[in-house]
């Protein structure tokens, strides 16, 4: 649709202005886990970290226990692709404190069908989350107990969200009319 | 004494006559479209991986087990009941042990859980 | 013993079921009439709405979202017009904000109205199934009046709304809210103190208030565990934090607590709808919105309550194109779902019908 | 025999089979009308003046159908198991007095094909036989929710049943008779109606059939949300109409037994009080088929206000509730008969 000349390298992921006041829960973080949140930024009202995926699991073990963070849901899990970077996924996990009634957003960047660490020991509400990262993404979650696809039909080739996916689909046939399935399965 | 029934058998004639006839007259009639996936047994869109006919866990065998010897029981009653007039006290004394023999299995399946279900 | 072992009967409920809300497909393996397991395959209305997103103008996209929850499509329009705002940094005017709730509102009491006829339709009442979709024609008579259309409304725009309310329209949205009031009883007593069904409600599907939040439950299956969370209350949006309201909450977390959760946010929604009519402000509907909607380059998650839970979209843009390079959608009914096979497990099978219906799925959102 | 002595069972079996599929299609339209004015819409309203003869438009549309034979399904069973249904639910009709006697042309008619000396214990066999038809259905369609919808069914017709025998034992006990005529007669003797004597029975009978006719709130055979249709689910056409004609019959035979053993059968309200007997210019069979509307229109009625129980639920009334209420009835029946 529009004009897009080169694909962009990756999200900006701004730091956060000097004076806004970190929230209360990243120095303990980074206290606990040294060096395994590699960067914090601030955009619109959101905090994010983004955290190495060797890593990932402990921090969010953290996040979910300690006191000050108490990160009980886990929202959202989905993936960015951007396929000029060499790490060209983004996974992004959006979690939410039912007791301190905050966000944060933790981000790990991942290559072309690297594993990253499943978190659905932590919540189990990341499975079917995880399960669509990686049919829509491709990309392997490990210890995921069930990672099957999800949205797309088991046999399906591709994964639709990333970038190199044409709309239109790989170009399967087009059957308009449902015979023409009919004739398809039973058509020896 | 027979005679009585003989309108009853007549009426089971005419009901599976009018049965059958309505089907031969449907046959007749009806649209005939069938092709083989309408022929499929329905699983809600899904071609059945097992057959429905596996052996299967029916809980209710116990079910069918009580309602036998209750309803055998209640048979029993019926004549009973017709001529309790003129059993008076003996008749009622018979029946309560005959039914107390009932109830007492009644209770011990109760309380062994027979007439929990699922 | 091998003379009475049994097999487990597995059985596809679903996708074409009368009491799966849509194209979804349980398949169950059940022992007698009890479910040992349960697999959930979901996919089967999958469109491709996130994928579609990334190739569509940023106000087209308004459009789409109609397609999701497409019986709750107003509150789809204010989740994705509130982040593209968040994330632009505009500033909605007051009225177009009070009218977002107003909309968001009726909304709810809607939803909610399907939800509670087709749950009861479910467990054999019909006759709530007739009362509650009369109630819902009223409210879809008001969104047509507003908007023109009576399902998918794209009722929001980026910045604020298309248009003012017509002349009469919020006298109108009143009356409505005295005939409801009226109405609710008449649900209730068909339902509330039937022996029936709490019987077939009450202890059923029973889920503590901490594994609802871990196993990613929301809205009201969440507050039917008693767990007091709300985004109207918790991370105020539209003018929700200028209205008293209550979050109702259960006790038990079963299938009855989230049916009276339900039945309370009816009320609830007519105390906020009053308030905001009793205190419309004048003014503009829309914002100071460039011409040309192109967010600068930068990402962000934004949450709404819709009627079946938080409803959020993550939202990323390049900031060159005038499409989004990301476009994601936290679908509450996909992640309440994911419940299911942990909600069923142990029951009969007539019980996974009341199951699916408590939580409240709707299959648009689910696959999108 | 004479040959007038075949004609009139003939013809008397005639009129009431006639009268009877009316009666049914008729009721489809009463329960379609009754809970759309219970859910304040209209019903139908388009074949005839205010869909009066949409009954007539449903049967020819049956009719029509395409009647599919599922490809795994047993032919025969399949065929088998509607007629299993219907045929039992027809013929209970055979000892069911519509009215006392009649003159007509001089002759005295009785109002009801036969009047055997076991009627009531004809109505429970006869009603039983039923249940095959729905056990076979689900059976023979080779299918896994007909399966257990049959499963569902034979369960709960059994269980209901134990029940509502022992009930019909404690109205015998009053009536001292077996035969339906001889009842009714007995009220009359008796000066009161048996509702009056026995109205525990009336209520756990009244329960009792509506399980037995898997009518809501016990319609877990065909329970449309869970088991989408029950055991009628591979069944279309002709054959299909033939489970639902059984369905509407068998609620007719209901009203009718209730009305006989408790509210009179063909006798007008208290038949003794002197100043009532105006009442009694009514014809009989008038007054009976008023009771039974009454009876019919209550079974809509409970459709539309009532959820359904689920399965384990509604074994726990049949065995825990009915039978051991059905057990006292009974013994406080007997005891009072003897004693009084």
């Amino acid at each position: 649709m529009g004009v897009n000349p080169a694909p962009p390298a990756g999200p900006p992921d701004p730091p956060p202005p000097a004076d806004l006041s970190v929230p209360g829960f990243i120095s303990p973080l980074q206290s606990a886990l040294p060096d395994a949140v590699t960067q914090v930024s601030y955009w619109v009202g959101d905090w994010t970290m983004i955290v190495a995926t060797n890593r990932l699991l402990d921090v969010m073990r953290h996040l979910r226990t300690a006191q000050e963070a108490s990160f009980d849901a886990c929202c959202d899990v989905t993936a960015t692709d951007w396929p000029p970077r060499a790490e060209r996924f983004d996974v992004s996990y959006a979690l939410f404190s039912t007791r301190h009634r905050h966000r944060v957003r933790v981000k790990v960047r991942v290559a072309d069908s690297q594993a990253v660490p499943s978190v659905t020991s932590v919540w189990p509400s990341a499975n079917w989350l995880e399960r669509e990262v990686f049919d829509m993404f491709g990309i392997p979650f490990d210890g995921h107990p069930d990672l099957r696809r999800i949205l797309m039909p088991d046999e399906w080739q591709g994964h639709p969200q990333r970038k190199d996916y044409p709309l239109e689909g790989p170009g399967e046939m087009l059957l308009e009319n449902p015979m023409d399935w009919l004739r398809l399965r039973y058509e020896p | 004494m027979l005679r009585a029934y003989i309108p009853i058998f007549l009426f089971i004639l005419v009901g599976i006559a009018f049965a059958i006839v309505t089907l031969i007259v449907s046959r007749l009639v009806h649209a005939e479209k069938a092709n083989e996936v309408k022929l499929e047994p329905y699983e809600c869109g899904i071609e059945p991986q097992t057959d429905a006919r596996d052996r299967y866990s029916v809980r209710y065998y116990l079910v069918a087990m009580l309602f036998v010897i209750f309803d055998v029981e209640t048979v029993f009653m019926f004549p009973w009941a017709v001529v309790l007039d003129r059993l008076a006290l003996f008749g009622l004394i018979e029946m309560f042990l005959f039914v107390l023999i009932l109830v007492v299995g009644y209770a011990y399946a109760w309380k062994k859980g027979a007439l929990e279900w699922a | 013993m091998s003379l009475f072992d049994t097999d487990e009967l597995v059985i596809n409920m679903g996708p074409q079921h009368p009491s799966t809300h849509g194209v979804l497909r349980v398949v169950l393996r059940l022992d007698g009439e009890r479910v040992v397991g349960a697999d959930v395959v979901i996919g089967y209305l999958h469109r491709g709405i996130e994928k579609l997103s990334e190739h569509r103008d940023w106000q087209q996209i308004v459009m789409l979202t109609d397609r999701m929850d497409y019986v709750s499509a107003a509150t789809s329009n204010l989740g994705y017009c509130e982040t593209v705002e968040k994330l632009m940094q505009i500033e909605v005017p007051r009225r177009a904000r009070y009218i977002r709730t107003i909309l968001s509102e009726l909304q709810r009491i809607a939803s909610h109205n399907l939800w509670l006829g087709t749950h009861a339709m479910d467990i054999g009442a019909m006759t709530v199934f007739l009362y509650n979709f009369r109630e819902r024609e009223l409210i879809l008579d008001l969104f047509e009046e507003f908007c023109g259309a009576r399902l998918t409304y794209s009722s929001m725009r980026i910045g604020g709304l298309p248009l003012d309310i017509p002349s009469g329209w919020a006298r109108k949205v009143s009356a409505f809210c005295d005939l409801f009031e009226t109405k609710i009883p008449e649900y209730e007593d068909l339902l509330t103190h039937n022996r029936i069904w709490k019987e077939r409600t009450r202890n059923i599907g029973v889920i503590s208030g901490a594994d609802a939040i871990a196993i990613g439950l929301t809205g009201p299956p969440l507050r039917g565990s008693g767990v007091p969370r709300d985004v109207r209350k918790d991370e105020p949006y539209a003018a929700y934090d200028e209205f008293d309201f209550d979050v109702p909450i259960g006790s038990a977390g079963d299938i009855y607590d989230r049916y009276l959760v339900r039945l309370e946010e009816f009320r609830q929604s007519l105390r906020i709808i009053r308030q905001a009519i009793a205190g419309l402000p004048e003014g503009p509907v829309v914002g100071k919105v460039p011409r040309l909607i192109k967010p600068p380059a930068g990402e962000t998650y934004h949450a709404i309550e819709s009627p079946k839970g938080e409803l959020g979209f993550f939202i990323v843009s390049d900031g060159r194109s005038n499409v989004p390079y990301r476009f994601r959608v936290r679908p509450p009914s996909f992640c309440n779902l994911q419940a299911l096979p942990r909600l069923i497990k142990g029951h009969l099978v007539a019980d996974v019908v009341a199951m699916i219906g408590s939580i409240d799925i709707v299959l648009g959102e689910v696959d999108r | 025999m004479t040959s007038m002595g075949w004609l009139l069972p003939l013809v008397q079996i005639l009129i009431v089979l006639n009268a009877v599929l009316i009666a049914v299609t008729y009721m489809v339209l009463l329960e379609r009308k009754v809970i759309a004015w219970a859910q304040s819409r209209l019903g139908p309203m388009r074949v005839g003046p205010h869909g009066v003869l949409q009954p007539i438009a449903d049967a020819i549309k049956l009719l029509l159908k395409e009647d599919i034979t599922p490809a795994r399904a047993d032919k025969w069973l399949f065929t088998i198991a509607p007629i299993m249904s219907l045929v039992p639910a027809l013929i209970a009709f055979a000892v069911i007095p519509f009215g006392g006697h009649a003159r007509i042309f001089g002759r005295d008619v009785p109002l009801f094909i036969a009047d055997v000396n076991v009627g009531l214990l004809y109505i429970v066999s006869i009603t039983s036989i039923g249940v095959y038809g729905i056990i076979l259905a689900g059976y023979a369609s080779n299918s896994k929710y007909p399966l257990l919808a049959s499963l569902r069914a034979s369960a709960q017709l059994i269980s209901y049943e134990v029940a509502i025998t022992m009930m019909l034992v404690s109205v015998i006990v009053t009536a001292g008779t077996l035969s339906m005529v001889a009842i009714v007669e007995a009220q009359l003797h008796n000066h009161v109606w048996f509702v009056f004597v026995q109205p525990v029975a009336l209520v756990v009978l009244f329960i009792g059939g509506l399980a037995e006719t898997n009518r809501t709130p016990f319609d877990l055979a065909e329970a449309e949300q869970e088991l989408t249709g029950g055991f009628h689910t591979e069944y279309s056409g002709m054959r299909f109409a033939m489970f639902f004609l059984a369905e509407y019959a068998n609620m007719i035979v209901v009203s009718a037994v209730v009305t006989t053993l408790f509210f009179g059968g063909w006798l007008p309200p208290f038949p003794n009080v002197g100043w009532l007997a105006f009442l009694g210019w009514i014809p009989g069979w008038m007054w009976f088929l008023v009771k039974c509307f009454v009876f019919l229109y209550v079974f809509v009625w409970i459709r539309a206000t009532l959820p359904r129980y689920r399965y384990d639920q509604l074994m726990r009334v049949g065995w825990k509730v009915l039978i051991p209420v059905a057990l006292a009835n009974l013994f406080v029946t007997a005891i009072l008969k003897v004693w009084l």
